[in-house]
């Protein structure tokens, strides 16, 4: 695929409130930079996030989707992050199925002490999905930009 | 077996073990066959029927019929007996106001099949020796027999009746079949064979509903996909995107309570292999999580509604196939 | 009709120096809803409250978006501030525009077009937002302190003194952890067991508290104000009501072959055991490894000896039950296993000790009766090597990355107390730097060199290798001299670093609470609340936080405790009202949601509904139990139908975010 | 009548396709066929119908009627609205050629619904005369012949040749638009092929179903026969027979937020569907049974008595054959007539 210099892929990260976004937090407080176009969500717990919020972010223009909780057994509610993995994995297979680029959607874990993980993360992912171009095999027509 | 039936039946609701049977009732032609539910002698022997092309599964049926006073007589091949079983396990289905007589199963016609060889005017199908001699207007005309059975029954993966309060016929075994061999064959093309595979299949949809309507799994009270408050009810595939969703989501939502019972794909006017999206997540549950049949007991733990603290990571997405 | 107000906070410079906060307020004043949007200095000021919480007054507001630090520093200063101006905290939402923006980006044009799409998103969302009412939820009045050593002893006492009951539970057959173990103490070289046993005896003969000892937490459930905890009480074969602890038993035991965990294994002790003198309580423990009537069924010999009728044999390991409205964590340390240093001969020469036994060996309470020998030849040792950060600060797998802070003054102690008793001995101590910041710390590091003539050498120790005259040698570079030395050593003495507790691990999964990737357990704020977890009525105490010598852990414990007992004076605490709650006419009584939620808050009920075609039916629906439920909206994705949703974080609160942001 | 040998055929269509688009019904893939755009080396299918009916071209399931710009709190109203490009359909049988009349009653009478017309006024209908119906056929029923269709040009297959006659205006511009390729034909092997079709249609199953017990004045006896009860039970409340009917031409209206604006759209809705015209109070048919009933009621009973007698279906077999569980509008008169 091409890849054009100047497409700026726009990237959901959906954030658990007690490690992941602390830990974007930490990034910010060391001053960590990662790409302006990571807009993160914050969710309670990485198990909150339906798979419809991920296929609504490729309808209304994403690139990229990442998914970011506590590490597996850190969970603020024990079990969210397991619950999570199962879901997210069986998701992202069936989009990988459907010939869905694997590569615009990720699940990471972040603690809330990982802030150079955090913006590592963040930068590599948007680097991947820079390489991929814009969505276009999930994307809704009619909300492409003018 | 259809004389049996309809004799056991109406022992049945003679000696009021039942108050009705639910089966399913003969059509115009030799194979527009109805569900129906009976409550009379005289209307099974009028209607009830029993062949090869008695495919439907009557066991969603039983969500709304257990809702009613009375108990009801229910026909179940192997196949639905699992679905009968998962809507027990979610307590859709009052298991103490049904009587369950397990009957052998298909393989079911496909009267879609035996029309696409070009037969048509079709006034009578019958099975000799697994040659079908099919009536027509036009003339007789002959197909083999297992070129016309349904797909699902194709890959049957099972005989067995897992729930039954008495049998007609001999029970089987749970089969080891192909079923996930067109799966296989998806996960081996490459992202975009993938894609365009779809692609082309998906927007052959129609939102009709039938698949979501016919589907044991989907018995909501209120669809996400017909609920305005949801976010994402959506009444007609506008986008590409749309025709996408519906399906992931429905795949999604059924994931680990879907039995493969195949009535999705049987119904779709289209002939879109809907089937295909949930058995890629019956084989990656399976594969990831351990076998897994869902409707197989009405005690175990839903994939998804479960865990192990050493589950592999969304990243053996990234390390199986091809992309 | 919304009516939304948007305050956009310069932070000083650190927002307003990469965005353009009038930008952002400009272009959020143009989005559907709001009505006002403005900038300030700081929000959070008093001043800027009062912005808030006029433009509520006067704008009459029905929701309002603080674009500013991130939520989990402000969101409740301004949820009160608005709850002060008649507007419910719930409609209130936070844009961080400053960690994840300003902070992190350096062009202003694109940090301010991200800030505007965050600011935008928060805008959609808080559109969404409904009014949240908290529910008060009663607490237990009586705390749990897990692990007793100094950290779990010091949390206690003060917990009990403060008039609530509190439960210690210590794995260990006594309380008293690491500082028991300890001779001296820097930087006054009183003695351990002089400052810390009446505290162990305090809290023994406190009314309020309760030891389990020889006892391990096995399940936490609930939540802040009322956790259900199990404990094991591990069977230890003798009745503690019974015993007395008059220690014949442990002399008439004919097994004397077990090593002695509390003198690091450098002597033997019985089958049966009293740890030290001074445990608490004072009861005898019967190693089941060891014992021969427990292996053989052959022996009984203490059950003879034991007058007081304390020997049981039968004894099963008990769980027990009991409520709490605080926990505090105060597991403490170890030093690293050395198996993986062979360069330090760590395990191929006796004569190759930790710091923690060197402590038993000099101590007057250890093998040697305080005279230091070497574990060899039990002969006196004239030349010491100290090696220093051995597996502290280091990069690799063997180590760990951080300064175990401790070693660096008990180090100067040991050489300073061998100098001082042994003046004919040599000491070396290999350092990579000295640190010593704390209150007579590096007068106490100075005296060792200037006094004491203790040789400190910048430099590593390369090699350790034992000589067949039984001395060792140790290869070491000068890095102030430049040179390589050759010691021949008759002891060499490695400051292992130290590492949270291997029980900790466990023990924050079953708490909920966060750990570092080093296995300590993350506070909930480094600099502004140091002593809690980031989970609600979990408090942490000691080295299980990260590494601390002796006066720091009994300032962190007593400041655990004071945390606790401000816990514990509440007669209710309010409960985070964003639950999960189903709609009743989608729920399909499927039972999944069920299944996911950790804290079992959702029941099923049968409700008569009136159906579409008038007649009505009984159906079986969800129902959560909002003091249970904690929010982390597991339910909410298990539930096919949707019926389940999340107050504060509902499905169309977070899609209409997500439309914000990609449009 | 005009006639161009079958072996022409698809010279013919490359000729037209170059002009304007061009429609043909092509197998998708055995046993199923659609309408397709025509593409030189596409073959007409052996199928006697399309799965999906012609409707599509005129009413298609998703269709945009208006978009709203939106910045910040400004809304602007676009209309989209263009004039549609000339299309002819080719090979559409005699049911489907009936129902766009059926259409029309709906959509063109006043207010005329501009996007319906405009397609209308665009498209050109070719039908194609049945020679072989199927099981499933009743159009007969219903009044049609399905040898002589109707349409702006009506087809004719002898077996060798096809005849084209124009009914329409429009119809004889586009026969003489093709003038170049027909040549005059004799047509005493037609009269066969249509004579030995019309017998067959008189041995159908269904040929002799009527629609004398129907009509406009039926309401009372119908609407409260306690048939409904039996017919719909095993009615899945899918939108199958909707979708994949003719006549049916119920829609909705919804909008769609593109991030950037709205999209106002009407998409086909089902009356079998529990959120059909759904209001502020919810459904005004609460039970599946009401919506059913609401199905057939509108094809045999309502729209006769709205329309000078002119039932809503028909009898293209559709429903017949894509219907999950097999009910369907045959089996509803017939109950419904047994007294």
């Amino acid at each position: 695929m091409q890849v054009n210099e100047n497409f700026e892929p726009v990237i959901v990260a959906f954030c658990c409130n007690w490690c992941s976004y602390a830990g974007a937090d930490l990034s910010g407080t060391n001053r960590l930079n990662y790409p302006t176009n990571v807009k993160i969500i914050r969710v309670p717990c990485s198990c909150r996030v339906n798979p419809m919020f991920i296929l609504r972010a490729f309808q209304k223009g994403a690139d990229g989707v990442i998914i970011c909780g506590c590490h597996p057994g850190d969970c603020h509610y024990t079990s969210g992050n397991y619950f999570t993995r199962r879901r997210i994995t069986l998701l992202y297979s069936m989009l990988d199925f459907l010939g869905i680029e694997r590569n615009r959607t990720r699940l990471e874990w972040v603690s809330a002490a990982e802030g150079a993980k955090f913006a590592a993360t963040m930068q590599q992912f948007t680097e991947d999905v820079k390489a991929l171009g814009p969505n276009r095999r999930l994307e809704d027509l009619r909300c492409r930009k003018q | 077996m259809q004389e049996a039936m309809i004799k056991r039946a109406k022992e049945l609701l003679a000696d009021g073990s039942v108050d009705r049977v639910i089966g399913w009732k003969r059509g115009e032609f030799a194979y527009d066959i109805t569900p129906a539910v009976f409550t009379t002698a005289e209307e099974l022997d009028r209607d009830f029927v029993c062949d090869d092309f008695t495919a439907a599964n009557v066991s969603k049926y039983l969500v709304k019929e257990t809702q009613k006073e009375g108990k009801i007589l229910a026909f179940l091949k192997p196949c639905d007996t699992y679905s009968f079983n998962q809507l027990v396990k979610e307590h859709r289905i009052d298991r103490e106001k049904v009587y369950v007589i397990g009957i052998e199963g298909g393989p079911k016609l496909d009267i879609e099949k035996i029309k696409a060889k070009g037969i048509t005017g079709i006034l009578s199908v019958k099975n000799e020796d697994y040659t079908l001699k099919i009536e027509t207007i036009y003339g007789t005309q002959t197909m083999p027999f297992y070129e016309a059975i349904l797909g699902k029954c194709a890959s049957c993966k099972s005989k067995k009746h897992v729930v039954f309060d008495e049998l007609i016929g001999e029970d089987g075994d749970v089969l080891d079949s192909n079923r996930f061999e067109m799966v296989e064959k998806l996960e081996n093309m490459t992202a975009q064979e993938r894609f365009d595979f779809w692609r082309d299949q998906l927007s052959k949809c129609i939102r009709c509903n039938a698949c979501r309507n016919v589907c044991p799994a989907c018995t909501c009270e209120n669809c996400v996909f017909d609920n305005p408050k949801s976010g994402i009810d959506n009444k007609a595939p506008a986008d590409s995107f749309e025709e996408n969703m519906f399906h992931i989501i429905r795949a999604f939502h059924v994931a680990g309570r879907c039995t493969d019972c195949g009535e999705c794909s049987r119904v779709c006017p289209q002939h879109i292999p809907l089937h295909l999206l949930n058995r890629k997540f019956i084989k990656d549950i399976n594969e990831l999580y351990g076998e897994y049949q869902a409707g197989a007991d009405t005690t175990s733990r839903a994939p998804l509604n479960t865990y192990d603290k050493n589950d592999c990571e969304p990243s053996v997405v990234h390390e199986r196939g091809v992309e | 009709m919304q009516r939304i107000g948007v305050f956009v906070c310069h932070c000083g410079t650190n927002i307003a120096a990469t965005v353009d906060v009038k930008a952002v307020a400009e272009a959020l004043g143009h989005e559907a809803g709001v009505v006002i949007a403005q900038d300030y200095q700081y929000m959070c000021s008093e001043s800027g409250q009062e912005l808030v919480k006029s433009a509520i007054r006067e704008q009459k507001l029905t929701g309002v978006v603080i674009c500013s630090c991130s939520p989990r520093m402000h969101e409740n200063t301004f949820r009160k501030a608005a709850a002060s101006a008649g507007l419910n905290p719930y409609l209130v939402e936070v844009a961080n525009i400053r960690e994840q923006c300003s902070w992190i980006h350096k062009d202003i044009a694109t940090a301010t077009e991200k800030a505007i799409i965050l600011g935008k998103a928060a805008v959609a969302k808080v559109a969404l937002n409904t009014p949240l009412t908290s529910m008060e939820s009663p607490v237990v009045k009586r705390a749990l302190v897990i692990g007793g050593g100094i950290a779990g002893i010091q949390t206690a006492l003060d917990i009990a003194e403060a008039g609530f009951d509190v439960d210690i539970v210590e794995k260990n057959p006594t309380i008293g952890g690491k500082m028991a173990q300890i001779d001296k103490t820097f930087p006054t070289l009183d003695c351990a067991a002089c400052i810390l046993t009446p505290k162990m005896v305090e809290a023994s003969q406190n009314e309020r508290i309760t030891i389990h000892s020889f006892s391990e937490v096995e399940d936490v459930k609930g939540f802040v104000g009322n956790f259900t905890v199990k404990i094991k009480k591990k069977a230890r074969f003798v009745d503690e009501t019974k015993c007395t602890g008059c220690g014949l038993c442990t002399e008439k035991c004919p097994m004397k072959k077990v090593p002695n965990e509390f003198n690091m294994g450098l002597d033997n002790r019985s089958a049966i055991y009293i740890p030290f003198a001074q445990a608490v309580p004072k009861v005898a423990t019967i190693d089941p490894n060891y014992c021969m009537m427990l292996k053989t069924g052959k022996c009984g010999v203490c059950s003879k000896v034991c007058s007081a009728g304390a020997i049981d044999y039968k004894q099963q390991d008990t769980i027990i039950e009991q409520q709490y409205g605080a926990i505090v964590v105060a597991t403490g340390f170890n030093p690293i296993k050395l198996d993986k240093y062979d360069e330090f001969a760590y395990n191929q020469c006796p004569d190759v000790v930790t710091s923690l036994e060197l402590e038993r060996l000099m101590n007057a309470a250890g093998p040697n009766g305080g005279t230091l020998l070497r574990p060899s030849d039990k002969t006196h040792p004239h030349t010491i090597v100290f090696v220093q950060c051995v597996g502290s600060r280091c990069d690799d797998e063997k180590g760990k990355p951080y300064c175990s802070k401790i070693c660096c003054m008990y180090t100067a102690k040991h050489a300073m107390l061998i100098r001082e008793k042994y003046p004919d001995t040599e000491v070396y101590v290999f350092y990579i730097d000295v640190r010593t910041p704390g209150k007579n710390f590096d007068e106490f590091y100075r005296r060792a060199v200037e006094q004491y003539n203790v040789h400190y050498i910048k430099g590593m120790v390369g090699k350790v290798t034992p000589k067949s005259d039984g001395k060792i040698d140790v290869q070491a570079s000068d890095l102030l001299a430049n040179e390589q030395l050759h010691i021949n050593a008759d002891m060499v003495v490695l400051a292992a670093a130290i590492e949270p507790d291997k029980t900790a691990r466990p023990l924050a999964t079953m708490l909920t609470t966060q750990m570092d990737t080093n296995d300590f357990f993350t506070e909930a704020h480094p600099k502004l609340r140091p002593v809690e977890s980031a989970t609600a009525g979990i408090f942490l105490s000691g080295a299980c936080q990260g590494p601390k010598d002796i006066p720091e852990t009994v300032a962190q414990g007593s400041a655990a405790a004071a945390k606790a007992i401000g816990l514990l004076c509440k007669n209710s605490i309010t409960c985070n009202p964003c639950t999960a709650h189903s709609d009743e006419l989608m729920c399909n009584g499927c039972s999944s949601c069920e299944k996911v939620c950790p804290y079992g808050a959702i029941t099923y009920i049968d409700k008569e509904f009136r159906m579409p075609d008038r007649t009505t039916k009984i159906r079986r629906v969800a129902s959560v139990n909002p003091a249970v439920c904690q929010g982390c909206g597991a339910c909410t994705v298990a539930c096919p139908s949707g019926a389940m949703d999340l107050s504060g974080f509902s499905n169309s609160q977070i899609m209409a975010e997500v439309d914000a942001i990609c449009k | 009548m005009q006639k161009i040998s079958k072996s022409r055929l698809y010279e013919l269509f490359d000729a037209i396709a170059a002009k304007q688009s061009l429609y043909i019904p092509t197998d998708r893939e055995a046993g199923a066929a659609e309408y397709r755009k025509y593409e030189s080396g596409m073959k007409l299918t052996k199928e006697l119908n399309t799965v999906r009916s012609a409707k599509d071209f005129f009413f298609p399931q998703t269709e945009n009627l208006a978009d709203f710009k939106i910045e910040g709190k400004t809304i602007e109203v676009r209309d989209i609205r263009e004039e549609c490009e000339d299309f002819v359909i080719f090979g559409v049988r005699a049911c489907d050629a009936r129902s766009f009349t059926i259409l029309d009653k709906v959509f063109l009478c006043e207010p005329v619904d501009s996007f319906y017309k405009n397609r209308r006024d665009h498209g050109t209908v070719i039908t194609m005369a049945c020679t072989r119906p199927a099981e499933t056929c009743f159009c007969k029923t219903f009044g049609i012949d399905p040898t002589v269709p109707g349409g702006d040009v009506s087809c004719f297959d002898d077996g060798e040749s096809i005849f084209f006659l124009a009914n329409t205006e429009k119809g004889e511009r586009f026969v003489e638009s093709i003038s170049s390729f027909l040549e005059d034909g004799d047509t005493d092997r037609l009269m066969e092929v249509q004579t030995r079709a019309r017998e067959i249609m008189d041995k159908l199953p269904l040929a002799k179903l009527s629609t004398e017990n129907f009509g406009g004045d039926k309401l009372n006896e119908y609407f409260n026969s306690d048939k409904w009860a039996e017919l719909s039970e095993a009615c899945l409340g899918c939108g199958t027979c909707t979708f994949v009917c003719p006549t049916c031409q119920c829609y909705d209206i919804k909008d769609f937020n593109t991030g950037h604006g709205i999209k106002r759209f009407r998409c086909w809705d089902s009356c079998m569907y529990s959120d059909f015209t759904k209001m502020a109070h919810g459904n005004p048919r609460l039970t599946q049974l009401e919506r059913f009933r609401q199905r057939f009621m509108h094809k045999l009973v309502y729209f006769p008595a709205n329309n000078d007698g002119e039932f809503g279906c028909v009898g293209c077999g559709r429903c017949l054959a894509k219907c999950p569980i097999s009910m369907n509008i045959v089996k509803v008169m017939k109950a419904l007539e047994a007294k």
